[in-house]
């Protein structure tokens, strides 16, 4: 049997009994509501575009917001998140402009990744948010390098990485965490357990009474949470972080949550799936449940509520108009970067291309 | 003969030989009750049950690995890799395992088994939903190595991999799934590994090619044909390991020029190998350089895609390059 | 802390107070003593073959024999052993003959493998014993597989797969026993815990307080046991097999013993551990401490061992000198089974190198 | 000038770079206190202590995907892995991680690191302890490849490795290790990386190589010399990818006949590029056919491993093929 996931906030809202709501500013409150808020508008209305075809694909979070976006609210500026590729609230919570995500949807020429990538495989070195990319697991060992290293330089920084149930399946997810307890790396490990793995439930992936328990294998510390309680999630990770700044060690953090969309838009959970249990879950939706604490607690009224929701859908139209017109790269982009600087065989590469698709390119030639 | 096309064609060949043989067993991520993402094991787990058809956990060595267990048991794995991308946590049971059983024990043990992977570019999958790793295992020995380009080959190829004793590395190009239609043989019957199919006839110059490619090649032809009066002969090769270099001596001693087309990088990729055991055998027959028409030294890229594939524009110059050498 | 091994021998051979010995019969006992014994013996010898170069290399098992053929011996014929490259003590009790090993050893014509492999990498299909393999951990999943066939098929047979300490961190460790807990595979997982991976310590190795605990991670059964108690062994062996052919789910055992010798005949310990460490694991030694037993018991005799170990070594001695005395395989086992049936362009490969090795061959051709 | 070995040379290298590199840090399978099973390492931890050269737990993955983070943190980690044949397990870090993070993250992230394992055959290693899988990676866009033949370029090449902003693999011939002697500088040098090195100079073969070949190489071409006055020019790549292709087609554009000799298997191997490369662009210039003396399409003997490697007398057999022709 399991261990119950810690919570602070009542799926109404209300703080558990003997539970407080952690020391945070009511303008940082609502900065976070803000986010979490933005989150889920986004990934609506992305997923409409990816069905009108004006994108190819979108990878949404509805249902994970809270286990995202509080464990980064956790975090200081120089502090690493490691993304899966389900975390955009975590890099929009450290200022990842609407913009340039809009402009890696549409793979056009603003994109800093110049199209190279699937939509929603963003990259911020500048906010300190890693470069995703599908392998499940794989990032899950850098996180322990980024750890270590902090560590070995002695720069009190420390990595927070993110993956889901199924993640904890593959071999680099054990090699990370493994590594990370023999070298006391300043990592953080949050698993967003949201119960499925596509088509494969969290109980199908592993036969272990939690996937917190899983801890003890490598010698660290393993905390089940309520992934839909944004309080509960940023106090875990909060004290995570604080244990591997002071070199305690890193932290499995299971954030217990729940899918609430599909897998990515080219997905159709109905096919495996209950509405039953979807609804379920509805219940227990992290936003309304901190949208209702924040109402409650006064931070928050409806007015302001109104104003954010307007606020919130002009930036994502703005944003969105402006990527839109934007024309794609220009093809030399697609053999740079491969090297620190382009080898002779790209060169050559790159002139064939060009021959076929400027003819007059061809003519100088011959 | 009914019309399929490719997914429908992978699901027949699966079906028939579970029918035929207990030993067969599905397993792979989503395979199971849903049917797999690309819907190729569709209805075998409703047919056969969750001891023939399962999923596993998310962990592409634990695939393979339990699948090299299962056929040291007497069993005939056909695990599916959900896009053989993601097939490299695996690549050490692969390579240093299954490939390697049968000779390091002297033929005591031997691990026949079919490893499914949807592979290849042309669904804007980026990087990590568009690679063509073939050469990785060609270069590889104890392997062989499938791809076919149509639905009829797709059944015939599976059913004889299936049946054959080695661990196979069946490619199925995710561009043609639904795109590719033709008549496939409700029932069973096999396409023989090792033997290139030539899909046209020519004089003047040689495609050897494979998977989606052979459907560019098909199309440079025919506008080369039209446009330059060049009449280009294809072999799709179906099987990369062992493959056919009969067929495409044959043709070459013929036409004496060749263009070689696959999507995979150039550099080291699997046309280098057909270009070098031709200038090994037909150097006189070579009227102009081998060319080879190929995806570019780059990771796969998403808004250039089509730019990167090669695709019937690269292949026509190629074609016109060869001819006016 | 670690919980305690479970033991039933102590060192000096005597039974520990409310443990008795399992319910061997005498003969099986001395059968038992007999493979240890030539276990030993057989190390010795290769070794010291090593050193006067008549074999290239050599892996011995001193120390952990009791792990190995305590836990073979609770096997049934028709299960599986897969082994790492220590386990000649489970061969031998299932019979491999001295013969055929040194055979192996020399790669001679009269070797099953053809001298493809290093020495040391023996298997035996006919007795169900693995093809051994060098990297480390990549038999482990085919235990879950074979587990995994056994019990789809219902051929009621039980793998054993043994490891070291140091392959408990490869990711093909996870994702066997993860498998084998999800599918209540019938294997048995048994690392051999003898405290060093080649110059690295197995507390250097992981953080969890032991390398049983790892079973919770995967919600199987793990058990600690005194690895140089040939009893405790064989009983902990015994009912994880017993629990395995019910159906009830994988075990990881952890055998806790010592490599008293080098890593292999390449290795020289003494670069990086104590000899006072080896000695006073020697005091523990399984050959010495089962013998004692015996000796109480009455079971062995001083004139029975002093014969004992004549004939093992007239064994052994017949065994060598047969061997050693046969030639190479034929140049054309190079090429066959690559794949079952020779391609042309092995076919092509034989022919050109038989031009070089034979100029008469090339003679003909031109 | 001290004359030194392989091993002795890598450590040179390694201890030159940490000195003038804080980034700079090793990790490996007993690489700390213990110095390496190979000594490569001896003495560094010593020197510079647990914090620049630390023992991992066994798990190649782990190894290379920590190291990429590390190098994502700013440091320059020199990874080892004991033998290359151990690191497939790594390779989905390799090839879907380090060498696509640039490219990927339009060059916001980058994982400058070398990744250093013995390769090739010639200690009676076996299966596991004796390949050459460098097409693999050369075949993989995103990385560097290097092999060394000598102990002065082993130094050179792998400081300029480590001061790359490239993931590189670097492959040391191990039977190279203690048999290649020679002098080299006590301090930092470096040898330009993708620049190959004429080893010998003749007007009648080419012969490209590159590792432990080299030696057997030279040995054939001075048979040749003496026994059929065929003059042989050698070209040792040092780097395979980018590799030197002006040195070739220089070489080739005088002789109008090559050899390529590698350890690695024929098919798919290195040698085909290179032979392909040069039919594409060398073709009216060739007198002969482009011959490859490699290793064979098996896993690596054993018994057989003298009758596997590309030695002296196949080389001889193929000069006097390409003369005869
Ligand atoms: C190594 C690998 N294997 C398979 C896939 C295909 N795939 C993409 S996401 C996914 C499920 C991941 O589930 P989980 O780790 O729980 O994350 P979630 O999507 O639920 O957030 C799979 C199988 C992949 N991307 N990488
Ligand atoms: C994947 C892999 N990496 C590295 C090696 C080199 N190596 C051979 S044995 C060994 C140590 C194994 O230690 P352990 O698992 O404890 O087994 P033991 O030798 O102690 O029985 C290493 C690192 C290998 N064989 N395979
Ligand atoms: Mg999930
Ligand atoms: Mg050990």
């Amino acid at each position: 049997m399991q261990e119950e996931p810690f919570s602070i906030l009542l799926p109404n809202g209300k703080l558990r009994d003997g539970q407080k709501a952690p020391p945070i500013k009511p303008e940082e409150l609502m900065r976070l509501y803000r986010v979490i808020l933005l989150n889920r508008r986004v990934d609506e209305r992305m997923t409409k575009l990816q069905r009108q075809g004006r994108i190819g694909f979108y990878v949404g979070s509805m249902g994970e917001e809270a286990s995202i976006i509080g464990a980064a609210f956790a975090l200081e500026a120089k502090d690493w998140v490691i993304p899966c590729y389900r975390e955009l609230g975590a890099a929009l919570l450290r200022g990842f402009s609407l913009f340039e995500l809009c402009c890696q949807l549409f793979g056009n020429s603003q994109d800093t990744l110049h199209g190279r990538q699937m939509p929603n495989h963003y990259a911020s070195s500048e906010l300190r948010f890693g470069s995703i990319s599908s392998p499940v697991g794989n990032q899950i060992p850098h996180a322990t390098g980024l750890g270590l290293a902090a560590r070995l330089r002695g720069t009190g920084d420390v990595a927070l990485t993110f993956f889901g149930d199924g993640a904890t399946s593959t071999g680099d997810f054990h090699v990370a965490l493994n590594f990370a307890g023999v070298y006391k790396a300043q990592t953080i490990f949050l698993c967003r357990n949201n119960q499925w793995a596509i088509s494969v439930p969290s109980t199908a992936q592993t036969a272990s009474e939690s996937l917190a328990i899983k801890a003890q294998g490598y010698g660290i510390k393993g905390v089940r949470v309520d992934g839909n309680d944004v309080f509960a999630v940023y106090a875990v990770t909060r004290e995570a972080a604080d244990r591997a700044r002071q070199g305690e060690g890193p932290t499995l953090i299971e954030a217990v949550t729940y899918r609430l969309g599909p897998h990515t838009t080219s997905d159709d959970p109905r096919l495996y799936r209950d509405d039953a249990e979807v609804e379920s879950w509805k219940g227990k939706d992290p936003l309304s449940r901190f949208r209702s604490y924040l109402l409650n607690a006064g931070h928050l009224t409806e007015e302001i509520d109104t104003d954010l929701e307007k606020e919130i859908k002009n930036e994502i139209d703005t944003a969105l108009s402006k990527a839109e017109k934007i024309g794609p790269p220009t093809i030399d982009t697609m053999f740079e970067d491969v090297l620190d600087e382009m080898p002779w065989h790209l060169d050559e590469q790159l002139e064939e291309l060009r021959c076929v698709l400027e003819p007059e390119v061809a003519e100088q030639k011959t | 003969m009914p019309t399929m096309n490719i997914i429908q064609a992978v699901n027949s060949a699966l079906r028939v030989e579970m029918q035929s043989d207990d030993m067969v067993v599905i397993l792979g991520e989503d395979v199971g009750q849903f049917g797999g993402v690309f819907r190729a094991t569709q209805g075998l787990f409703k047919e056969f049950g969750p001891s023939r058809v399962f999923d596993t956990p998310l962990a592409e060595n634990g695939i393979i690995g339990s699948a090299i267990g299962m056929a040291l048991h007497g069993m005939r794995p056909v695990p599916e890799i959900q896009f053989v991308d993601f097939i490299y946590p695996a690549f050490d049971q692969i390579v240093n395992e299954a490939a390697k059983m049968r000779y390091r024990s002297g033929g005591q043990y031997t691990c026949p088994m079919v490893i499914r992977a949807p592979c290849g570019g042309g669904i804007k999958g980026g990087h990590y939903h568009s690679q063509s790793p073939e050469a990785y295992f060609i270069h590889t020995a104890g392997l062989k190595v499938v791809m076919p380009s149509n639905p009829y080959d797709a059944k015939g190829l599976l059913i004889a991999s299936i049946r054959d004793n080695n661990p196979v590395i069946f490619l199925e190009p995710k561009q043609l799934y639904r795109a590719a239609r033709g008549e496939v043989p409700e029932g069973e019957y096999t396409v023989e590994l090792g033997k290139a199919s030539r899909v046209r006839e020519g004089t003047d110059i040689t495609i050897v090619t494979y998977g989606a490619s052979v459907h560019e090649a098909l199309e440079a032809a025919k506008e080369a044909d039209e446009e330059d009066q060049i009449s280009t002969e294809i072999i799709d090769l179906r099987t990369l390991l062992p493959y056919d270099l009969d067929a495409i001596l044959e043709s070459v001693k013929k036409t004496g020029r060749v263009v070689i087309v696959h999507e995979a990088p150039k550099t080291c990729g699997f046309g280098a190998e057909i270009s070098a055991a031709l200038g090994e055998r037909a150097l006189l027959y070579l009227q102009a350089p081998i060319l080879r028409v190929t995806g570019f030294d780059t990771p796969f890229p998403y808004t250039f895609e089509q730019e990167y594939l090669p695709n019937k524009t690269r292949v026509r110059k190629a074609l016109r390059d060869v001819m006016d050498f």
